[in-house]
Parts: C-alpha cells; structure tokens; sequence
C-alpha cells in the first residue's frame, strides 16, 4: 500500500468559494491508500509548498496529490517541491479543480461531489506512479530566425551577439518586413526607414548570421535542441555571390509592373528590388511579369549584366541546417477593405488604406512624399479617417480590436497636418492610447493639429461629383451626419498572415480561430508555444506595435539562448517504452507513431536452455513526443507509457465513474 | 435625470423579453452607431435607432415603446445588414411595435398603426388587400381626407385602381388565420 | 462548451467521461475555466497526452464501469 | 422550366403592368409560371409589425399550396419575396413554430419550397441563352439606374441573394438586352415604402434622393423590381417636382417592361401608358 497524501487548495475564492474544500479534504483522507489529507489557502506559496514537505517528512508519504489549479499552470512548481522533500518528482498526480470545476460550476453541492470524484481520480493514478528519471541530450548551439522584419530582425541580432549563430529565413527578396513600408513612427514620428536600416545592414553583415532571403522553411524535423530545417531557396533568378547590385538591369527593364511595396500606388520593373535600402541590394525576377518567361525574347537583363549574374534557368534548391531553437516571427497581413462593400474601397481610388498613405507620405514612395490624390493627383484639403475596418467586428471582420490603428491613425492625422497643412476628421469607437506617451499624442492630435473626432461606425461611403460623401452618426451628437471630404483613409484590421497555418503546422505550433500562433501561457509564457525549442516574437502571435515587438523578439531571444547555451537538456520522461519480453513482434507500433521513434530491433534471450533471436521493438528516447499511440496499438500490452501507463488509466477510469 | 437603478426595479425582465421575443442579443450592441449611420429614417425619427437599442438594454421601457422611432422604421433592414455585432435591429423595432401594441401604449406616430390595420383589415375581409378600399378607409379614418387626391384620377384613368376588392375563396381560411393567431398572441402576450 | 441537455420528466443524468488531449482539448477545458463558461457537472475530464493513447479498453472499462456517454476530444 | 407564381396584391391592381410584361416574357423564355390557386396577400410590412405569427402563416398558406404541387416558387414583387423568404427560414429554424403554424393554417407545410425572385430566374443558362437570342429590338441610349431597394438583399441571410451592398444581378440581364446601366450610388437605398400612407413626406424626401442620384450618373430611367419603389418614384415624381421645385421627368420601368421592349413586345401590351412619367420620349420608335 502506498502512504499518499493529499493537499487541497483553496486557491483564495477561486475554488474555495464554489467547492467545500472542508468536506473534500475529509472526503478524501477515509480513502483507504490515503495517508494524509488536509486543506490550505495558497498551496503554491512558499508556505504552502514547504507544508508539503514537512508533512512529506512527518508522514512518511511516497505519493502526492495536489488538488488545485490545471496541471498546465502548476505541475512544475509542485514537481520541484517534491524533488525538495526527497521525493521523485514524478510521483506528483494534480487534480484540476480550479479550470474544470470551480470556474465553471455554480452549484456547490454538485461541484463538491465533482470534485471529489476528481482527487479519488488523482489519488487513484498516483497509487500507480512510479519514480522516473528524465535522460539527457546535447543542444546544438545554433538558432534560426523564421521572417526578418522588425521582429525577426532583433531576434537574429540578439541571437547572434550572444555568440550563438542564426540561420535567418525571410520569404520576401529583402528583409525589413512592414517597418520597411512604414513613414513614421509613432509616437515620436520618428523616421521609419532611418532607424530599421542600420539594423537590416546589421542583419545581412553580422559574422554570425546566415541570411536566406527569398527562401521558406519547408520542413522541420527532431526535437528540442536538436532540429532540421529544410529550406526552400526560392529562384531569384539572379546570382547572389556575383550579383554587385549596380542597378543596370532594372534601370533597363522595359517591363512595368504595379509595385507591391508601394500598394501599387507606382510602378516596378519585372527585375527589381522592392525598396532603395532592400537588404541584400540583390534583384530579384518577377517571373509572371516578365517578358522573357512571358515570350522567350527580350533578355536585356541578362545582356547587360556586368557579372553575367542574371540566370533565367535558376531553380528552387534546398539546404538542410541543424540548429537548436527556432523564433517564429512571420508577421501579419493587413485585412481586405472590399469585405466592407459599403465602403466602396474597390470603386473609388481616393478611399485608400493606412499602408497607402504611409506610401504616400514617404519621401522615397510613388509621390516623392507629396500628398496627392490617386483619381487626380490633387492635394486633398481633408481627409477622413475611418477606424476599425475589420476590427471589432463579428459580421465581417475580426473581432479583436487590431491595437494599433488608433495610433496610427493619430499618426497619420498629425502629420498631415504638421507637414502638408490639410485637415482631417476621424470616425472612430473608442480611442486606445493606453502605453507610454501614447495618450499625450492623441491629445496633441486633436487639442494642437485640430483633428475632429467623431465617435460612431461610419455605415457608408460614396462619390459625389470629386467629393467623398461620408456618412454616419455621431453619437455624441446621437444624429446621422455626413461628411463631404477629398480623400478617405481605412484603418484596415491587422490579421494573421494567408498561409500562417501553414507556417505553424510546419513549426509545429498551435494558433488561434484567428490564425494568430498561441503562446504556451498568456500571462507567464508569452514567447514560448506548446512545442518545446519553438519560440514567438511579433504579430504572427497577434496585433502588436513596434516597441512590444522589440521588446517580444528580445524575450525570445533570451529564451532561445538560454536553450542553445546549455551543453545539454533533460529530456521529459514521459515517453513510451517497450517490455521486450512481453512484445510479439508484430511491429504495429512503428507505422502508427507520428516520430518515427519507434524501431524494429532482435532480441536474444534463453528459452528453454536454448539462445534464441527474436524480433521485437525498441524506443528511442530523443525521438519520443510521448503521445501514446503506440501503446494504444500494441496488442500484447508490451509497450507502455510512462506516467501514463495503461494501470494508471483504468484505475482512473474506474475511479472517476464511481 | 434618469434614475438607472430605479428603473431597472420597475422594469426588470424587460430586456431579456425584447431579446427572447426578437431572437436577437441587444447585449451585444456596443454602441459604435453604424445603425443609424446608414439609417434612411433616422432624419425623421425622434431618438437614433441606436438610442432605443440603449433603452433596451437599460430597460428604460417607457421611452423605448413610446417613442416615433420605432414607427418610422421602414424595415428596410440597412442597419441589419451593416451591423457588426450582428444584431438584427429591424427585427428588434418589430419587436418593440409590437410589445407597444401589447401593452396599449398609443403610437406615437398614429397614422403609421393606423395605415397597418387597415391594410390587414383589408387582408382579414377579403384576403388580399384592396388598395382603392383601404385607401379610403385610411383617409376617412386618420382625417386626410384629401390626401393623394390628385393621384386619384390619373390612376382612374391609367387603370390603377380596381373598384371592387379581389376577394378569394378561401376568404373564411385567411380570416380564421387571424382569429387564431389573436388568440394564440392573447395568451402569450398576457392580456 | 455550454451543454444543455433538455429536461426530462426524470432526474436522470447522465456520467460522461472525457479522454482530453494535454495539448488541444485539455487546454480547451481550461481555457472554458478561465473564460468562465459553465456547462454540467456530470462531465469528468481524463488528461491524456493525446487522443492517439486512448486504448478501446479504457472506453469499455469506463462504460462497464458505469459511464452513460464516453468523448474522445484530440 | 416551370414554377408555382405568385403575383401578389400589386401585380394584381397598381402594378398590374410588372403582371402583364412578366407573363410576356416568361412566355418567350420558355419559362411556364403557374399561378397559385386561391392565393392569399402575404401580410407585406404591416403584418410583421403587428404580429409574430401573423408574418408566418399568411406567406405559409400559399406556401403549403405551394408543396403540394411539389415546385417551387417565384415572386416578382419584392416585399412577397422577403416575406416568403422570411417565413421559410423562420419554419426551418424553429420546429415548435412550424407545428404552430401548421395549426392555425390547418395545413401540413414542411417548408420545403424554395422562394425565388423574378430576377433569380435568369440567372440560368438555358434562359440567359434563350433572351440573348431573342432579342430583337436594340435598345439604345437606354441608360438605366437599376435599383434595387431594400427588400430583394436584405437582410442577406433571409434573402441569400445578390451582394447586400453592390448588386449585380439585374445589371447584369440588362447587359444583356443592349441597355447601359450607369453605375451609381442609391441602388440599394430605401424608398420610404409602406410609410407614403401615413408620412408621405418623408417618403418624397427619399424618393427625391434616389432619383437625384440617377440623374446624377447620368441615367435617363430607372428599373426596379419592386412596385412600391414603382409606385413611388413614378405615381409621386410630379409631387416631388412640385415640392422641391425639381423637374424630373424620369421613366420608372419595371425591369421585365425593358425585356419585353428588348423582345419586340409593343407599348400597350407590356403597360408602359400605365405609368405616370411617359416613355415616349426615352422609347420612341424603338417600341412600338
């Protein structure tokens, strides 16, 4: 018989207010293989845990149970208690009565009867815990960097001046990302460009960074500490190592193409870089756009290359490199206003979107920095803003609130202001200015730069004559008003990337029903994910602003090098193992395990006085995840899963149905 | 001065009614104006149709039956269509119409009630509606007796009017229809 | 995550037993938890690493052991 | 092709022209419209701002007629079409409604029908090829604003048809028969409908906008598919002009007038001298 204690907590109201924790712990402690039962407060304090261990001691328990939040929050912390009074600690079974019973029950008679059959669960699987230890692998000291814009950008350099290399991956021919596209900043209106390029110099410079631009990671294979990446380096059709980036061939280019980085507001030619400060200053070819994939004529690139650099027949290739931490920072995509027909986005060329005018705006962008309208290219003597398209909407948008748009579009009515003398009027709901100095901005916004705010939903946009008619309702006012003005501006929702689900089914990380990548905690682990050696920084995780995404790619910097610093890491011991001398042979393990962890091996051993050779299977420890299929599959009871072992589960199962 | 509290003790129930009787989550409505941004009435009406979703959801009853608003919505359903909580709200002032003819308060915009009981008057006698009829029903009724007047001839003459109601043989079915449906609504309705 | 099941004329209720995945529905459960949204308490959660572990013995075992109603959420 | 047709109130006085072209038309298409027997008004708006039950059991008296015939519905008028759409959906959604209504009406409807507009029979194949060949009369310089109004999009998950915003669809048959509908910006507005009785001011104010904007695109008529908008901006443009000191003088067209024009069907018989503002001037002798 096991000597098992059992420590239910209050956790404050939380469960105590909801569950008779009194009545539970008494409940509990008549359980035949129950040595000790008791309640208190705060188990996860310090005198909560130290009052497991002196009644560790004094009771002489080989077992514990802790009935308190989800194992999720706080399997760890009581494992080390364990590990501190002496106990293996794997010996800890949790019972979640704080998620999955008090929080969501009211009546406390029924949840008091819940929770009882919960621990008699918990005590039941601890009466078949036994100690494990946990085996050691070595760490390859090497990360990688998935999409290198702002985010992407500091956690390579962070990874990189630590002393570690990066492997940096970027799906665009340049790196920089949004920033890149950006004018200003707020809420200093600092310029964009002139504090991102130094450090997309840096990035491409950097003795320890290895930069793929135009390239995606197809495949990540093995473990935390030791991964493969395969990656895709997609055709440039231009040679990187030859290429000086003089500039010829897309001077000469005859072709002319609506340029992407500038919202197709200007023109590029089919051989190009997206922006004068592209990182690396290397062109690339537009393949679908250029005459000499579209009629096997023309060539002028190729000819008047001085490094015969162009290459027309260049293919994908692919290159494997072993590291042991990975970042995510693949960005967001910006959500498509012809989802809100009644703005009309599609029909008028003067309603535009934020990224439009901070092409606009910029100095380098289609109008050299002069505001114009795109019908006519005349300057706009208003401007309206529209907020929230897409955002906080549940019909048809998003509902989350995007987070940036409000300051951007502070931003934006500043500086017309500021620097092009024209007025403008914001419809907005609620304005969010809630970080550093974000507020004193909007104040300036409306109280020095005269910008209106109207609050309501604006419900429609249309043309008349060469004004925008927009209307809506102030409800300050609580009446329908509209507005005639010269050009209008969306402040269009901030969303998860097209093919983000991709992205993190190959990274192995779980996301949101918006397609933002989860992190493992919202509270205590923001930059990890649920795959372990996976970390996140920027708007792949969800709506962010610069300076949080600096500071998140720093975060997860710090945590990748925390791991790859290490000689070596412990493995979880929760994995599969195989009791040969029970196992058949008949391999149905091996095709069903998602690692390919396990493998087909001979055993020899005596039978009957006579050596026979046998086949059988065997796990490998690193490769394991510890999901449990194959003993699901495994016929003859032979294979096993560690603290999840077939006895622990049907005792649970009988104990919870009682 | 609107006392909340007090009003919420008299009213109690009264949102959950509106809510349980529309199908339609007036909690949701965040109050961002959208409504009555697109609203083709909201020029006539007394209180912004946002406003009478916000008396809903305060439970201020007095005013959110007996207002004009909730007349002069011409179910045109734009604010539906646009709203981003997805309230349907011409569903809502349905609702409100007719909890108002419930509780008996007098429509603030009479000639509207008035114009739809003469119109399934109309319906209920014959069983479908006889326009030349009901038009002067309507006027003789709200006392605008010369209104569209000067429509009648040019429709006389271009044939636009019918003389006699087009009455249809299952007349008795569609009026016992009506009957039951007042009787089953008496019941649920509480008078 | 709200189950309601329609009254009966009898108080009967039935046990579910639910085999959860640690990584989608457990943390979904949890996440009912901190979201606060109620559903019955017949349902009783069985943390498993993955769905794929759910042996067909444990579904029976439970059933023999009385379970009305047994869910494989992965 | 052939379905159960249920003109309405309307197509039976005020707009009994929409009626005439319609059954031209459909004939030429090949499209068989079989007239519901014994049919009762739908309940239109004052039903469902009176009553929860009401608005359901008058369109599902004609709709359990309807299924026994086992077709399926078309409604030009667009206030019947909502209605039926609406109560169909109401019944699908709800069973204890459904055996109510089955009750009171005293028949056994399963709301099986589906409820089409007059415009959703052309978006077929066959029936756009038919037209495109038959038509005979080019109509040139005939620059519509095709309305739409409230009733035929919204709300879109009662009418599931066209875009609630920016509808294309009758554009588009109007394409077809060699009009050039002029993009404008009150396609999808409200008229006033039903509140002319009561406000009548309020409903020329609308109906003023809508016809502002279709002169200001440069339109020389309108083309709707519902006779209350008919009814208003046509019977009360002479009001309008009068009231804000306008001078419209626009033909409101029901929009299967235009294809029975475009067919080479003569004034008299599509109605046109039915309506109010005169089309002599637009059609002259394109029409005979």
């Amino acid at each position: 018989m096991k000597r098992i204690g059992v420590f239910v907590c209050w956790c404050g109201s939380n469960i105590a207010g909801t569950v008779d924790v009194e009545k539970l712990s008494e409940e509990i402690g008549k359980m035949p293989n129950v040595a000790y039962s008791c309640n208190y407060k705060y188990t996860c304090s310090e005198p909560g845990q130290e009052m497991i261990k002196d009644a560790i001691k004094e009771h002489n328990l080989n077992r514990i149970v802790v009935a308190a939040c989800s194992p999720r929050m706080h399997e760890p912390t009581f494992r080390k208690t364990l590990a501190g009074a002496g106990l293996n600690p794997y010996l800890l079974v949790m019972a979640n009565l704080r998620e999955q019973c008090s929080w969501v029950h009211h009546d406390e008679e029924k949840a008091t009867e819940k929770s009882i059959a919960l621990v008699r669960r918990a005590v039941q699987k601890a009466e078949f815990a036994v100690p494990l230890e946990p085996t050691t692998d070595s760490v390859t000291g090497r990360a990688m960097v998935v999409g290198a814009g702002i985010a992407g950008i500091q956690a390579a350099l962070d990874l990189a001046d630590s002393g570690h290399e990066v492997v940096v991956v970027e799906k665009e021919p340049t790196v920089g990302g949004r920033m890149a596209q950006l004018d200003k900043t707020f809420p200093t209106l600092d310029c964009s460009i002139c504090i991102l390029a130094p450090k997309m110099v840096d990035v491409s410079g950097h003795p320890n960074i290895k930069l793929y631009t135009n390239a995606e990671v197809d495949k990540l294979d093995g473990y935390v500490g030791n991964f493969t990446a395969t990656i895709r380096k997609k055709a440039r059709s231009v040679d990187e190592e030859e290429c000086i980036g003089c500039g010829i061939c897309w001077e000469k280019c005859p072709n002319s193409v609506p340029n992407k980085f500038d919202m197709g507001l200007g023109d590029r030619s089919a051989i190009y870089i997206p922006f004068p400060q592209a990182v690396p200053s290397v062109p690339v070819i537009d393949r679908d756009n250029c005459r000499y994939y579209e009629t096997g004529k023309c060539g002028i690139c190729q000819k008047l290359c001085p490094k015969d650099a162009v290459d027309f027949e260049q293919e994908d290739t692919f290159v494997e490199e072993e590291i042991g931490a990975v970042v995510v920072a693949t960005g967001y995509d910006l959500y498509d206003p012809t989802r809100y027909p009644e703005y009309n986005y599609d029909k008028y060329e003067d309603i535009i979107t934020g990224l439009h005018l901070e092409r606009i705006m910029n100095a380098s962008g289609p109008t050299d920095g002069k505001v114009k309208r795109p019908s006519d290219g005349k300057k706009p003597e208003h401007v309206t803003f529209i907020q929230c398209v897409g955002s906080r909407d549940s019909q048809k948008g998003h509902e989350y609130c995007s987070g940036v748009c409000c300051m951007y579009t502070a931003k934006h009515a500043t500086y017309l202001k500021e620097h092009y003398d024209i007025d403008s009027s914001v419809f907005y709901m609620d304005v969010r200015a809630f970080k550093k100095g974000y507020e004193e901005f909007y104040r300036r916004t409306t109280d020095q730069f005269e910008a209106d705010y109207l609050r309501g939903r604006v419900s429609r946009v249309y043309g008349e004559g060469d004004k925008l008619i927009v209307k809506g309702e102030d409800s300050m006012l609580g009446e329908q008003v509209t507005l005639e003005t010269d050009m209008v501006v969306l402040a269009t929702a901030v969303e998860a990337k097209p093919d983000a689900r991709k992205v993190a089914q190959t990274m192995g990380v779980s996301y949101d029903e918006s397609f933002f990548m989860t992190e493992a905690h919202p509270k205590l682990r923001p930059v990890e994910t649920n795959a372990a050696g996976v970390f996140l920084a920027g708007a792949c995780q969800g709506p962010k602003d610069i300076p949080e995404t600096v500071a998140q790619a720093s975060g997860a910097a710090a945590k990748a090098i925390n791991l790859i610093s290490k000689d070596e890491i412990e493995n979880d011991p929760l994995i599969a193992n195989c009791d040969t001398s029970r196992c058949s042979g008949c391999l149905r393990c091996i095709p069903v395990c998602p690692y390919s962890a396990v493998t087909e091996e001979e055993v020899t051993e005596w039978n009957h006085g006579e050596e026979v050779t046998r086949t059988a299977v065997n796990v490998n420890e690193s490769l394991c995840a510890g999901c449990g299929t194959c003993s699901a599959a495994c016929r003859s009871g032979a294979m096993n899963l560690r603290g999840f072992s077939n006895e622990q589960i049907l005792a649970e199962v009988e104990a919870i149905c009682l | 001065m609107t006392n909340l509290s007090a009003v919420k003790r008299k009213n109690q129930g009264f949102k959950e009614k509106i809510e349980a009787e529309s199908g339609q989550s007036v909690t949701s409505c965040y109050q961002c104006g959208k409504c009555t941004g697109g609203c083709p009435l909201s020029f006539a009406m007394d209180y912004a149709p946002r406003q009478i979703v916000r008396m809903v959801q305060l439970n201020m009853k007095d005013r959110a039956l007996n207002n004009s608003t909730i007349w002069l919505c011409a179910t045109c359903s734009t604010c539906t269509a646009r709203c981003p909580r997805e309230v349907d709200l011409a569903a809502v002032m349905d609702t409100l119409r007719i909890e108002a003819r419930h509780q008996g308060i007098k429509p603030k915009e009479k000639d509207v009630a008035l114009f739809h009981d003469i119109f399934l008057n109309s319906v209920k006698k014959s069983g479908r509606v006889f326009e030349m009829g009901m038009t002067v029903a309507y006027n003789m009724k709200s006392g605008n007796l010369m209104q569209d007047a000067e429509l009648g001839l040019p429709m006389f003459v271009k044939n636009k009017l019918n003389l006699t109601p087009d009455k249809i043989k299952g007349a008795k079915e569609v009026k016992k229809i009506f009957d039951k449906v007042k009787e089953i609504e008496k019941v649920e309705g509480g008078h | 995550m709200s189950i309601n099941p329609k009254p009966d004329q009898s108080n009967w209720e039935p046990t579910v037993v639910a085999f959860c995945c640690n990584w989608c529905s457990y943390s979904g459960a949890d996440l009912a938890g901190t979201s606060r949204l109620e559903y019955p308490t017949n349902i009783r959660i069985i943390r498993v690493p993955c769905s794929g572990r759910v042996n067909p013995q444990f579904v029976l075992k439970a059933f023999q052991k009385g379970a009305d109603a047994v869910l494989v959420a992965g | 092709m052939k379905y159960a047709y249920f003109p309405g109130c309307s197509l039976h006085s005020m707009a009994e022209e929409y009626n005439m072209a319609t059954e031209l038309v459909m004939e030429d298409l090949n499209v068989e419209l079989r007239e519901i027997p014994d049919w009762n008004c739908c309940g239109s708006t004052p039903a469902h701002t009176t009553s929860h039950l009401l608005p359901v059991a008058l369109p599902a008296r004609n709709l359990a007629i309807i299924e026994k015939e086992g077709l399926d519905v078309v409604a030009p008028c667009a206030a019947c079409y909502n209605r039926f759409k609406a109560a169909n959906k109401e019944l699908n959604e709800d069973d204890d409604l459904k055996e109510t209504v089955n009750e009171i009406i005293e028949m056994d409807y399963q709301a099986n029908v589906e409820v089409l507009n007059l415009i959703e029979v052309f978006q077929n194949d066959d029936v756009m090829e038919i037209l495109e060949e038959k038509v005979n009369v080019e109509l040139k310089n005939i620059k519509p604003a095709v309305y739409y109004g409230c009733l035929l999009t919204r709300p879109p998950e009662v009418t599931e048809f066209d875009d609630a915003e920016n509808p294309q669809s009758m554009d588009q048959i109007m394409e077809a028969i060699g009009a050039e509908p002029v993009e404008w910006t009150h396609k999808v507005e409200c008229c006033g409908g039903s509140l002319v009785m009561a406000r009548s001011e309020v409903v020329l104010k609308l109906s003023r906008d809508i016809l502002k904007a279709a002169k200001q695109a440069g339109a020389n008529c309108i083309v709707t598919a519902c006779p209350l908008c008919h009814a208003n901006l046509d019977m009360r443009q002479e009001q309008i002009n009068k009231k804000f000191g306008d001078d419209f003088n626009m033909p409101i067209f029901y929009f299967t007038q235009l294809i029975g024009a475009a067919l080479g069907h003569s004034k008299k018989n599509l109605g046109l001298k039915r309506h109010f503002i005169g089309s002599e001037g637009l059609l002259g002798s394109l029409v005979g």
